[in-house]
């Protein structure tokens, strides 16, 4: 903390929010200027999670470099597995057997209520409710992640996923209790929203705070639920049509200011939509093989080439851009982190706003540091 | 596989254990009572503690951790403080947002050069007594991002460590497994005389020096008086 | 407005990864390089502009453009009605050190005596010459398609290392062009703000470079492999009669 | 009215706080170091040393030190060396084994790809989570003693998987002993018959 002075505005104050902050969700850093209680202007400092996981992964073959993609965002492992793999059987030309492509929905979408809920509950405790909804998120995160675990073996770090296909096969038993799981997930939704949304002070805290518009949050490339707050109808799963998503019939939430209370409400409708198509999907779910035979685990070479790939993870567009030599280690390996780019906008929105709303409005942009510093 | 030697253990080795008398079969004289003996009395309902002992179990129930988490850990210790595991069983659930009110540093995540440095001065700000877990390979170590040129090889190169819990991530259970185990090594701190607990000797560093940004690391890279590693298993036949 | 042919030309089908020959072939979607390339070329006739093939099963070829009219051409993407390469998912730098190239280059000469052609292989050895790459992947969101892949390449890996900055056209390579320039040691011409994202500003290295060593921090290193065991070779006490 | 959002939400926590007296489906807590947790089969989180028989671990390692997951190891913390003589395995052939196997759990990021690559099924995943160390250097470095755990161990924690495990082995064995009976049978036509060779003990 320390006083600038400015000619315009006379005496300020600049202040180092993080990276130790009990709110800044990891260690990010705003370097904030106030006059007052507003904010003049806002930098946010980067790197302190920067972890090197490109160049590690560019010096390792490209099985060894999916534990380490569940690292990125580790709040969604499962999402982040999906978009190496898409990236790799673009670049190998590998297919993904209905099994494992049902699988892979199951997963991601399990995730997406995963981080969504969990999102909430930080957002809240951004607003100042201490821990409260977070508990009740926690709950249910938990009930997930057992299942995560006993599938693939871990809570968080799932490395589940392979190129072509998945890695282990559910049981019945499994597919059972996710479907239980899925089924009542409902309830906890009306209760959380019961406890939350109606909340006065959280519509007053929220409401008209830090909105975005829609050109405005399309050139700076703001992906995901945010942009989808703003109104612009752009998600992956219908634009890209990867997966089986065509498939499943399920809406697309839109927004209408791009506002926090917009990027609120976005992720509890897209939790109920994510419900949907995890009903169709258990109901649907094929028999067969979860694994395309031509893939194999080790030594795997790519020809020469380059491939993009990119999904609709919870925080937005994560994409993977791989360049292959010919060898058993990419050449480039590249992640589009959507935390990182979601960020591009958050000075324009702080700008005249209070300290305490640019808390609130970082908390509802939703990112995690793993993947903003990768 | 736990590497701690019973922090109470009953017959702790003697030269460890200077006050107590070895007038186990004579019967014992007031004040020197084995701990079977005690636990033997505690069982028909009389409790006989000392002060060093009531200190001891007061802290060690009554542990803050400071509010900080790193990385990928840091959303298991948060699991850890909510309902399922539930670390205000063990007295910890206050996580203090400030250093100066916490007692213990659990350094949940990685540490990279860039924040090595926060982290220590975190740890200079705290006061004493204070102690730190590093949860996770990354913190042990580096752990798997290891390789990186930006990665701290482990945070005990720049602050003692008390307790390590491997894992990526460790579960909550097993931070609440390191979390006792400290609570134990608390328990059996002293208060006085040679065996002291650390934070009450007068010579024992509090502060340790915090490292600059380098042109290509930081400067200096680690504390050679707290990071002093064995020879490697290595050295000898290494392999071409 | 123009409406694409096929229902939905935007949905790259990633189950069945399309051949380079198809994707070529006619019906080409507006926001194929080969269908832009003219169009670029008779907008900008100064520019050079290059079609770069990806041999990959993606068959997502790429534009390079120069860096002189890189700007001027990323605003006309962005702005073209047909194109409305609105946004700029992905940017990126690569390096490519220089690289010994053989070139083996097949000739008969014929044989004095009179019989059939000899053929004889003729080696050449060449130096190509490094650089620094930048990759933008552009998608349209009012249109519903992309992508459409340019890049820029430096001149070489040590002093012309300039390129224009794209963030005036897209606000979303603010970041990421301030990383590449940190990892990378790309300057980009005309960014606001160019300072390192990752590293601390008194960092002199480039590290995501292929030359970069990193700082040599390994004196505990138990189970070592490769170049950590050359590296952590020197943390080890010298000992008589070590024979590696 | 102004204020009923902020009392529907009280009224669900008090519902929840009551609950978490009687409700089975709000009393979440886990009483840990009390009541141990219910581990999955599938649950990782380090690696161990299958070895046939529990009196003579070192002698009857399925390891016979291939490296080929010390070459596919992500962070790159498994040493092997390889030794200089061989012993017979289940099969009764002869096969190297690790004279130095080390995993530094220190580094490990429990990802279970040596499990994965491993042919021989010589290395799978521990259930053991409570480790706590006062020193990294010692306390976290695993030599092959400390790594090597016996069949029936791998049978208690995943019972599934080491039941396939010993099937194709035994699958296997037999395929080894029809060979060699082959081998012998068509030796014994030449010369006197040699029995088959069959050594180690075989699974439970």
């Amino acid at each position: 903390m320390r006083a600038v002075h400015d000619e315009f505005h006379g005496d300020l104050l600049e202040v180092s929010m993080g990276p130790q902050h009990p709110s800044t969700h990891g260690v990010f850093r705003m370097v904030v200027t106030l006059d007052g209680e507003q904010i003049v202007k806002l930098k946010p400092v980067f790197g302190y999670l920067h972890r090197n996981h490109e160049k590690i992964a560019e010096s390792t073959s490209y099985l060894s470099s999916m534990p380490y993609t569940d690292r990125l965002d580790y709040l969604c492992s499962m999402s982040n597995n999906w978009a190496y793999a898409l990236a790799v059987e673009k670049l190998g030309g590998l297919t993904v057997p209905d099994r494992a492509q049902y699988l892979r929905v199951i997963m991601a979408e399990l995730t997406r209520l995963v981080n969504h809920s969990c999102l909430v509950g930080f957002l809240f405790n951004d607003l100042g409710t201490s821990f409260t909804p977070l508990l009740y998120a926690f709950r249910e995160r938990e009930k997930i992640l057992d299942l995560f675990e006993s599938l693939s073996g871990s809570r968080m770090m799932c490395n589940y996923q392979r190129f072509g296909g998945c890695r282990v096969d559910p049981p019945p038993a499994w597919l059972a209790a996710a479907s239980a799981l899925v089924d009542n997930f409902p309830r906890f939704l009306d209760e959380y929203e019961t406890m939350l949304t109606g909340n006065e002070i959280m519509l007053a805290r929220t409401q008209g705070i830090g909105p975005m518009g829609a050109a405005q949050a399309i050139n700076a490339g703001i992906t995901g639920p945010c942009l989808r707050a703003t109104g612009v109808d752009y998600d992956l799963r219908k634009v890209d049509a990867y997966g089986f998503y065509p498939r499943f019939n399920f809406r697309v939430p839109l927004g209408a200011h791009g506002d926090t209370y917009d990027r609120y409400m976005m992720r509890i409708l897209e939790m109920r939509e994510s419900v949907k198509i995890l009903q169709q999907a258990f109901r649907e779910l094929p028999a067969g093989p979860i694994m395309d035979p031509k893939a194999k685990l080790r030594g795997f070479r790519p020809k020469v080439g380059e491939a993009y790939g990119r999904l609709e993870g919870p925080k937005g567009e994560l994409g993977f851009y791989l360049i292959s030599d010919g060898s058993t280690n990419p050449w480039r390996y590249r992640v589009r982190p959507p935390s990182l780019i979601n960020l591009t906008l958050l000075e324009e929105l702080c700008l005249g706003r209070t300290i305490a709303d640019a808390v609130v409005i970082l908390g509802s942009i939703d990112i995690v540091l793993g993947e903003v510093d990768r | 596989m736990s590497n701690l030697t019973p922090p109470f253990s009953p017959g702790a080795s003697p030269q460890d254990e200077p006050r107590r008398s070895p007038a186990g079969e004579g019967g014992p004289a007031a004040g020197n009572i084995s701990d079977s003996e005690r636990e033997d009395l505690r069982q028909h309902g009389i409790l006989l503690t000392s002060l060093e002992e009531l200190y001891g179990w007061g802290r060690s129930n009554s542990i803050w951790p400071l509010q900080f988490g790193l990385a990928c850990c840091a959303i298991e210790m948060i699991a850890a403080a909510t309902a399922r595991f539930d670390i205000a069983r063990f007295g910890a659930e206050i996580f203090r947002p400030s250093p100066r009110q916490a007692d213990l540093m659990i350094v949940s995540g990685t540490v990279t050069k860039k924040m090595a440095p926060l982290v220590v001065r975190l740890w200079n700000q705290m006061p004493e007594p204070k102690y730190c877990i590093a949860m996770g390979a990354c913190a042990i170590s580096g752990g798997p991002f290891k390789q990186g040129y930006n990665v701290l090889k482990g945070i005990d190169r720049l602050i003692p460590v008390d307790i390590y819990i491997p894992g990526c991530p460790p579960r909550p259970e097993a931070l609440l497994h390191g979390l006792t185990e400290l609570q134990a090594k608390i328990r059996a701190e002293h208060v006085s005389g040679p065996q002291a607990a650390r934070h009450l000797q007068a010579d024992s560093a509090s502060e340790f020096p915090i490292p600059d940004y380098g042109a290509h690391d930081l400067e200096p890279p680690h504390n050679p008086d707290l990071f002093k590693p064995p020879a490697s298993p290595r050295a000898e036949g290494l392999k071409n | 407005m123009i409406v694409p042919a096929s229902p939905d030309p935007a949905k790259p089908d990633l189950s069945t990864p399309p051949v380079a020959e198809n994707s070529l072939a006619s019906a080409l979607p507006p926001f194929s390089p080969s269908a832009i390339l003219p169009r670029l070329l008779a907008r900008f006739p100064a520019a050079t502009i290059e079609l770069v093939p990806n041999p990959g099963p993606a068959a997502e070829h790429s534009l390079l453009l120069d860096a002189a009219h890189a700007r001027e051409i990323a605003t006309f993407l962005r702005d073209d009605d047909m194109l409305r390469l609105d946004y700029c998912s992905n940017a990126t730098g690569i390096d490519w050190p220089e690289k010994e190239i053989v070139d083996t280059v097949k000739k008969s000469v014929p044989d004095p005596a009179g019989g059939p052609d000899k053929v004889v292989e003729e080696k050449t050895k060449r130096i190509q010459p490094g650089y620094l790459e930048t990759v933008y992947h552009l998608y349209s969101m009012a249109r519903k398609h992309g992508p459409v892949i340019l890049r820029l390449r430096t001149e070489n890996r040590n002093d012309r290392i300039f390129l224009p900055s794209l963030t005036p056209v897209w606000k979303s390579c603010d970041f990421q062009e301030r990383e590449i320039f940190d990892l990378y040691g790309i300057v980009f011409l005309g960014h606001p703000d160019l300072r390192r994202l990752l590293m601390w500003d008194g960092f002199k290295d480039h590290p995501m470079r292929r030359d970069y060593v990193a700082p040599d921090d390994f004196e505990w290193e138990p189970t070592p492999h490769g170049s950590v065991l050359d590296r952590a070779k020197g943390h080890y006490p010298k000992t008589e009669g070590l024979n590696s | 009215m102004l204020g009923s959002g902020i009392l529907k939400g009280l009224a669900v926590t008090a519902k929840n706080f009551v609950g978490s007296y009687h409700n089975p489906a709000r009393m979440v807590t886990q009483e840990y170091p009390d009541v141990q947790p219910q581990l999955p089969a599938n649950y990782r989180n380090f690696p161990f040393l299958v070895t046939e028989n529990a009196t003579d671990p070192m002698g009857t390692m399925r390891c016979v030190a291939c490296q080929i997951c010390e070459k596919e190891c992500p962070p790159q913390c498994i040493y092997i060396e390889k030794s200089k003589d061989k012993k017979p395995d289940a099969n009764g052939k002869l096969q190297l084994y690790p004279a130095v196997f080390d995993i530094d759990t220190a580094v490990c990021m429990s990802c279970q790809l040596c499990v994965e690559v491993c042919p021989f099924d010589a290395i799978k995943m521990d259930h053991v989570f409570a480790i706590a160390a006062t020193n990294r250097f010692s306390g976290l470095l695993l030599n092959r003693e400390e790594l090597a755990k016996p069949n029936t161990y791998f049978h208690e924690i995943r019972p599934d998987e080491a039941a396939e495990v010993d099937g194709r082995l035994a699958a296997e064995r037999a395929a080894a002993e029809e060979k060699a009976k082959a081998a012998a049978a068509a030796k014994a036509t030449a010369a006197t018959a040699t029995k088959p060779a069959t050594g180690g003990a075989a699974a439970p």
